[in-house]
């Protein structure tokens, strides 16, 4: 029986607190380097803020998590790694980023479109001693290579192995939540097998005001958004998708 | 005995005039230096990591994959003669074809070095040979330039083997002699593998899905680009070739290559350019009006952004392509040196800015809705180690010019002689 | 034989092509590449038994239950504790790296005097000299724990002040005491009940309270489960929390004290409330001119507050217009507003009030960095890290995150009693004290901290009220001992008291109050009080322009 | 595809894709290996000392590839295209006879009518026994004087035309002699001796392929000539002094009189270096 995890994120819960990218940096062993900037950070979860461009009373903004869609179909930065350090796990779903077998190439981050690939620039370095505060779970990347999520599979590696330990084929649900779904303060992201119909998730993501980013490209992303407001919504499409007259001007951050 | 310890008289080839070493020399130091410091600093991108760079997570390609696919269009005057020369049996662009080889091997060379540099972890280089994703335009990429350097270097050997010195020892000679009769196969081999890496080189792009801008449509599994690469690369070739001679003549003030043959360069270029631009330009709009509009992606955005306005286009189809195509043909443009060369250089110019454009406009542009238009400058160390090749080709191409018969007329098939 | 330039050659060249044939040049190739997978100088996580420990973040006064990943004794993850009645599995985004906080570059380790290393003799010397001298005040950022009795009770036998600093959701409770006589620190808000909430100013999204408790109620509330919570935002800028506001009212910077006098005087006029409260002297126009909101605006706004009661408005600081609105409301002692717990409390004297002369003052490590009083004494301030610039004569080494026994007392704002015991899970560097155990090495006669937790378990289960909730709920009449109650506690479960009853506050208001002081806007990480952040939240920070980062040393 | 990599399965694209390169890269290694094994096979069946002298030759200047004929006057222009071995010439019996009209003027150089002349400055004089005797010409001997050492050939060492007969040093010049005809080394002599090397040809001495590809008659007058030429070109550069009196005639030791000329140049012309 394979899965198809995935996530639908209600953007109208999302209130922008960054416990999120915490969790998730702090899961993963992210080195808290502070040489890094915006554009040369490590952030496979990174949030970031949206506005429909206005000024005044009329001015809206919303916050947006962006990480790897785990894209299903014709999956960018699969099809383009020269020597197989990305693999979708046709068990999961989940798109596996090998770091032991990445040359550094970055030609994968030049084909997301979502930009959630990030280069390790920096030797990953901590604060003496801070070492022992390392998930033990989750190698440390070197310098060189490119990371991103990977839907914290380590938690999925030992929800399987305590599904083993207990003889048990199917890992219970309940065991696997990644670092950000378990973080997020409002429960703004559902996680689940978006190929089980009554997932939660699944049900979410079916739903009318479920939107994913980009969709018209074809990548089949496995993570959704939702949002009852339309200006949100608008998102999904690139900024030209609609013409210059909506305005969607939106900062960065 | 001073004179003997530096004077290189003995390593120039017999009957050829060249300057004094000291010269010489004096034209070398410059590009020394830049040589040394584009080491420096590819030292420390190497010891201390791509940070030296200013290069980033959205910018994650620069100017260094410029540098690659800018000098490996140009470098593709080797294979293209060779092709002519071996294949086709067009024996008049011979006086051309060792400079062909030279400048393809400098090329080449310095587009596997960046590579080298380009790359996070270049000790893992080898393992796209070990584990290869044969779905990925850069396995090709890789698979084929490295083949093709090898090849470059097979056929760089017969002209180094005929420097001077080395022609003394009898089984160099020979073996020089035998090789030379091979060459032809080099020749086929390098077309083979040429064809498919420049194309895969503009595949590399074309492939990517998830950046409407680069993305094209084509066919089987090439993407358009991928046709329009080789096109733009064998058009651009001689052009290349031809602005290398005319600066060598220019430099050593003698005259190696007739100007007919410049002409027949400059002819072969103008055909290949117009078809190039004639393809770009039906591509061009196939993507504006069906591949771009059906991903979501309205066309006028890609060209909203200063300073990637709708004047890059008309300048890489127009002034870079049609123009320089019409000078290079036209009889009587053709027939004066000046408007030769400037063509040529139009040419070479618009392959650039077309490798530019892909690189790093590609890059530039937005794709989500709340993505900015992004800038980057590339930081000393990139510019230096791009300096630095550009250096290490003057060097070799130097080097070769003073020590090996680049231009020398004698290795006509009349007078080459056959060992059996 | 004699060697020729041609026989070198051709050896090379064989040798060359010979060396392809042997492993040597394939194996250096593979050895390079692994050894790539392994650079010596990438730090390996610590490999051990992985336990997982249920304990509360000790890092502010809001006392969150958190989830300890624990590894060869060593914490290395942090997530909500789930069970917490009050913080409800959630955190503080810099919760999730407090972990790591012990290791911080500026985490203190030796005693200094003045930028010069000392020693704990020395300090001790120089604090007893003091305190034979004359009075020593006492500053703690983090009342009712069971330390804050060892300081209170050191200063009591010598007639020293004991000072709090109180954070601004507790400030803003003020007004009510002075009405009312009840403690700020025993008052919280009924949000639980409430149906519409107007904040003015207030961050409710943004780090108020215990992160999880309004948030988690506010995204229940907007996914529809439950009747919908109105929440209004008045403020300055669209700030976060008014981003996800059901209505954001933007009114000029400042003017909060304005708009609720408007408001108040709308209700009062339009006969919009039944309780009756002081009429404000502000007009509606002037209200309107100040705030730059329209009066039809502002009618509409008091309006829409009665139409979905019960209601209450927040203030962000201390600002007795607000609390006035609430009196003028009804909910000030009235379900969904503003409530008195069940227990009692003492009221504390804020260190904002003017500090009397004295020999000495001590700080608490639990006293925000910034906090900085003009004063001739000898300071002596406890810390865990260092913040930077810091005026005290005396920097004291404290413990750091989960490095030394401390209870968890109700967080402020809180409506409901809760009691929970951090143990120290961390083993602390030799070098740090804490500003308890400090005073009772110079007074011995003190009662520690321990035996005081010990006492205030016992009360709790001699009371026989409340739950204890851990992995189960367990009511406290149903526990056979002192011992199991204690276990419990220590093992992460939290005692929750009996939900308190609304008519335990009565507020006298006869005039419409002059407006105090305006609320200072404070940086969103004010609730923070350790003076460093988790190095990977400034790193994220700084990588995301999700916020500006606080302005803070090493932040 | 290869040990050691987990997961890894084949496809029809692996298949193609790596048939591809493994077929670049194998024809590749095989025009290597190729050429190498052909030199080898050279130096076996010795072919390898024509190969070289024919490379050399193809080496020279134009001016110094002319045919015997031009020299003699026989015919007004004509280029070896044979690397001046008359005895595969198929025009060599059409052209030699041929009246000769070579300018006959003293070059101030002894030679002798009853010599064969290589052109690499070496003659060859018929023996009565059979055997040949091979010393260098007057024009070498001028110019290298007493060279600093000489490598002889041991006696039996079988020799080709255009194989290096000898090795000499002069003022740190290596210069090495060409064979003038094939056979066996039966004498050694040297430059006190006046002769160089005694050979008995690999043919009979009367068989006219012996002698034919070496110049003799209005031929040696008229290749000196050149020969003379040159030298005074490439002697004369404004750093030297007058290397040669107006009448051309040469002055003995001149490597040790001219050490500042290009030694190197002259000598391999002279030679007919690689």
């Amino acid at each position: 029986m394979s899965a198809r995890y995935g996530m639908v994120i209600d953007l109208d819960r999302c209130t922008g607190c960054g416990s999120c990218m915490m969790a998730c940096a702090a899961e993963n062993n992210v080195p808290p380097l502070q040489q890094a900037t915006v554009r040369t950070g490590l952030t496979p979860m990174l949030v970031r803020k949206v506005s429909n461009g206005l000024e005044g009373a009329a001015r809206r903004e919303a916050f947006i998590p962006i990480m790897c869609m785990h894209c299903e179909h014709d999956t960018p930065c699969v099809k383009v790694c020269p020597q197989q350090a990305v693999e979708v796990d046709k068990a999961t779903g989940i798109v596996m980023q090998m770091p032991q077998r990445c040359l550094g190439c970055r030609y994968c981050m030049t084909a997301c479109p979502y930009h959630a690939r990030y280069f390790n620039w920096w030797d990953p370095s901590w604060p003496a001693g801070m070492e022992k505060s390392l998930n033990p779970g989750v190698a440390v990347r070197m310098r060189g290579v490119v990371e991103k999520c990977n839907l914290c599979h380590a938690r999925l590696h030992e929800a399987k192995e305590k599904a083993a330990a207990t003889g048990k084929r199917e890992i219970d649900p309940a065991d696997y939540v990644p670092a950000c779904v378990e973080a997020c303060p409002t429960g703004a992201i559902r996680f689940g097998n978006l190929a089980d119909r009554n997932d939660p998730a699944s049900q979410d993501a079916r739903s009318p005001e479920a939107f994913r980013l980009l969709a018209r490209i074809g990548t089949e992303p496995k993570v959704y958004y939702k949002s009852k407001e339309a200006w949100v919504r608008a998102l999904a499409e690139s900024k030209s998708g609609h013409g210059p007259e909506t305005g969607s001007e939106v900062q960065h951050g | 005995m001073a004179s003997a310890v530096f004077s290189d008289s003995r390593w120039i080839a017999r009957g050829e005039e060249r300057t004094s070493l000291s010269r010489f020399l004096f034209w070398l130091a410059p590009w020394a230096i830049v040589l040394v410091v584009g080491i420096y600093a590819a030292g420390l991108c190497l010891y201390y990591g791509l940070n030296q760079t200013n290069m980033d997570n959205r910018f994650a390609f620069g100017l260094w994959i410029f540098l690659d696919l800018g000098i490996i269009a140009l470098g593709a005057g080797a294979f293209f003669t060779g092709f002519l020369v071996y294949i086709l049996k067009r024996s008049e662009l011979r006086p051309i074809l060792n400079t062909a080889v030279v400048v393809g091997f400098i090329c080449y060379s310095g587009a596997v070095a960046i590579l080298m540099i380009d790359v996070g972890q270049p000790l893992r280089a080898w393992f796209t040979f070990w584990h290869p994703n044969t779905h990925s335009m850069l396995t090709e990429v890789t698979f084929c330039i490295s083949c093709y350097l090898l090849v470059l270097c097979l056929e760089y050997v017969p002209i180094l083997l005929r420097s001077r010195q080395l022609r003394k020892l009898p089984s160099l000679l020979v073996f020089e002699h035998q090789l030379h009769k091979l060459v032809p196969v080099l020749a086929g081999v390098g077309t083979l593998l040429s064809f498919f890496h420049q194309g895969s080189l503009g595949g590399l792009y074309g492939v990517l899905r998830g950046r409407p801008f680069a993305f094209r449509t084509g066919f089987f599994i090439w993407p358009s680009t991928f046709f329009l690469f080789i096109l733009s690369a064998i058009a651009s070739g001689p052009s290349f070739l031809m602005l290398v001679a005319a600066t060598v003549e220019k430099v050593t003030g003698r005259r190696f290559v007739p100007q007919e043959l410049f002409r027949r360069l400059g002819f072969i270029s103008g055909v290949l350019l117009a078809l190039y631009v004639a393809g770009k330009s039906i591509d061009t709009l196939i993507w504006l009006n069906f591949t771009s509009p059906s991903e979501g992606f309205a066309p006028w955005q890609y060209y909203s952004h200063k300073p990637f306005g709708t004047p890059i286009l008309f300048a890489e189809i127009v002034l870079f392509g049609l123009l320089p195509a019409f000078l290079l043909t036209y009889r009587r443009s053709a027939a004066r040196r000046g408007w030769l060369l400037s063509a040529a250089a139009l040419a070479c110019a618009g392959v650039l800015l077309n490798r530019f454009v892909l690189t790093v406009q590609t890059l530039a542009v937005p794709t989500l809705a709340f993505d900015e238009f992004l800038q980057y400058t590339p930081s000393w160390q990139e510019v230096a180690s791009f300096a630095g090749v550009i250096a290490y080709g003057v060097i070799v191409y130097s080097l070769s010019y003073r020590y090996l018969p680049l231009f020398a007329p004698s290795r006509g098939e009349n007078t080459h002689v056959s060992g059996d | 034989m004699k060697v020729t330039r041609r026989d070198l050659l051709v050896w090379s060249a064989g040798a060359a092509a010979g060396l392809v044939v042997t492993p040597v040049p394939w194996k250096l190739l593979d050895d390079s590449s692994i050894w790539s997978q392994n650079w010596p100088w990438i730090p390996q996580p610590t490999r051990g038994p992985v336990e997982v420990k249920q304990s509360a973040c000790t890092l502010c006064p809001n006392g969150c239950g958190m989830r300890l990943k624990m590894a060869a004794g060593w914490p290395v993850g942090v997530a909500g504790g789930s069970s917490h009645p009050i913080s409800r599995g959630a955190l503080c985004p810099l919760g999730f790296g407090a972990h790591q906080l012990n290791w911080h570059p500026e985490r203190l380790r030796t005693v200094r005097r003045r930028a010069t290393t000392s020693s704990w003799s020395e300090a001790k010397a120089a604090f007893a000299k003091a305190c034979s001298e004359g009075p020593v005040v006492i500053i703690d950022g983090y009342p009712g724990r069971a330390a804050s009795s060892v300081l209170e009770s050191f200063n009591q036998k010598r007639n020293g002040s004991y000072r709090v600093v109180l954070g601004r959701e507790t400030r803003a409770l003020a007004p009510y005491e002075a009405w009312s006589g009840v403690p700020a620190s025993a008052l919280g808000y009924d949000l639980e009940n409430a149906q519409t909430i107007v904040s003015f100013g207030a961050p409710l999204l943004d780090g108020w309270g215990p992160p999880g408790r309004f948030t988690r109620l506010w995204a229940e509330r907007v996914a529809g489960a439950g009747p919908q919570l109105r929440l209004i935002q008045a403020d300055g800028s669209l700030s976060r929390t008014a981003t996800r506001a059901w209505r954001w009212v933007p009114v000029q910077a400042g003017c909060e004290t304005a708009l609720a006098a408007g408001v108040a005087r709308v209700l009062l006029e339009e006969r919009l409330v039944l309780a009756r409260g002081p009429m404000p002297p502000l007009t509606l126009v002037d209200a309107a001119s100040q705030t730059g909101l329209t009066t039809d605006a502002i009618r509409d706004l008091a309006r829409t507050i009665v139409a979905h009661p019960p209601a209450v408005a927040i203030a962000n600081d201390d600002n007795p217009a607000i609390a006035a609105l609430n009196v003028v409301l009804g909910a000030a002692g009235a379900s969904g507003g503003i409530v008195r717990r069940s227990k009692p409390a003492t009221s504390y004297v804020g260190a904002d009030a003017a500090i009397p002369s004295a020999r000495a003052v001590l700080i608490d490590s639990s006293v925000p960095w910034d906090f900085a009083r003009q004063t001739d004494a000898e300071v002596f301030r406890f810390a865990a890290w260092d913040g930077g610039s810091s005026k005290a004569d005396w920097l004291l080494p404290a413990p750091g995150f989960l490095e030394e026994l401390t209870d968890v007392p109700t967080a402020p704002t809180s409506a409901i009693e809760t009691y929970a015991v951090a143990p120290s899970l961390v083993k602390a560097p030799a070098e740090v004290q804490s500003a308890a155990q400090f005073l009772s090495s110079i007074d011995p006669t003190l009662t520690t901290a321990e035996k005081i937790i010990h006492a205030r378990c016992e009360d709790l289960f001699r009371g026989r009220i409340g739950t204890l909730i851990g992995r189960d709920r367990t009511s406290v009449a149903k526990l056979d001992s002192v011992q199991k109650f204690e276990e419990q506690l220590w093992k992460g479960a939290v005692w929750v008291g009996e939900r308190s009853r609304p008519d335990g506050l009565r507020c006298e208001l006869q005039v419409w109050p002059t407006a105090a002081t305006s609320a200072r806007p404070e940086s969103w990480s004010a609730t923070w009080p350790a003076p460093v952040l988790p190095p990977l939240a400034s790193k994220l920070y700084k990588e995301s322009s999700l916020r500006e980062p606080p302005e803070r040393r090493n932040a | 595809m290869f040990p050691g990599i987990d997961g890894f399965h084949w496809t029809i694209g692996h298949v193609v894709f790596l048939s591809l390169f493994f077929a670049v890269v194998a024809t590749i290694f095989a025009t290597v290996v190729s050429a190498a094994w052909r030199t080898a096979r050279d130096f076996r069946t010795n072919q390898a000392v024509e190969l070289c002298w024919k490379s050399s030759f193809a080496e020279l200047p134009e001016s110094d590839r002319r045919c015997r004929h031009e020299l003699a006057g026989r015919v007004i222009s004509r280029t070896c295209d044979n690397a001046f071995d008359c005895r595969r010439c198929s025009k060599y019996s059409q052209f030699a006879v041929l009246p000769a009209r070579a300018p006959v003027h003293s070059l101030g150089l002894n030679y002798s009518g009853d010599r064969f002349y290589h052109r690499g400055h070496t003659w060859v004089k018929p023996a009565e026994d059979g055997t040949f005797t091979v010393g260098l010409d007057e024009l070498a001997d001028r110019l290298v004087g007493n060279p600093d050492s000489i490598e002889m050939p041991e006696v039996g060492t079988e020799l080709e035309v255009n194989q290096t007969a000898w090795c000499m040093k002069k003022n740190g010049n290596e210069i090495q002699v060409r064979a003038p005809i094939d056979g066996a080394v039966i004498g050694v002599g040297g430059s006190k001796q006046g002769w160089y090397l005694k050979i008995r040809p690999r043919l009979s001495s009367s068989d006219p392929l012996t002698l034919r590809h070496l110049l003799r008659g209005p031929e040696v007058q008229g290749w000196l000539t050149r020969e003379m030429e040159r030298l005074q070109l490439q002697l004369r550069s404004p750093n030297t002094p007058p290397a040669l009196a107006d009448g051309g005639v040469l002055m003995p030791g001149l490597m040790d009189a001219l050490p500042e000329a290009d030694w190197d140049t002259v000598l391999a012309d002279t030679f007919l270096g690689a």
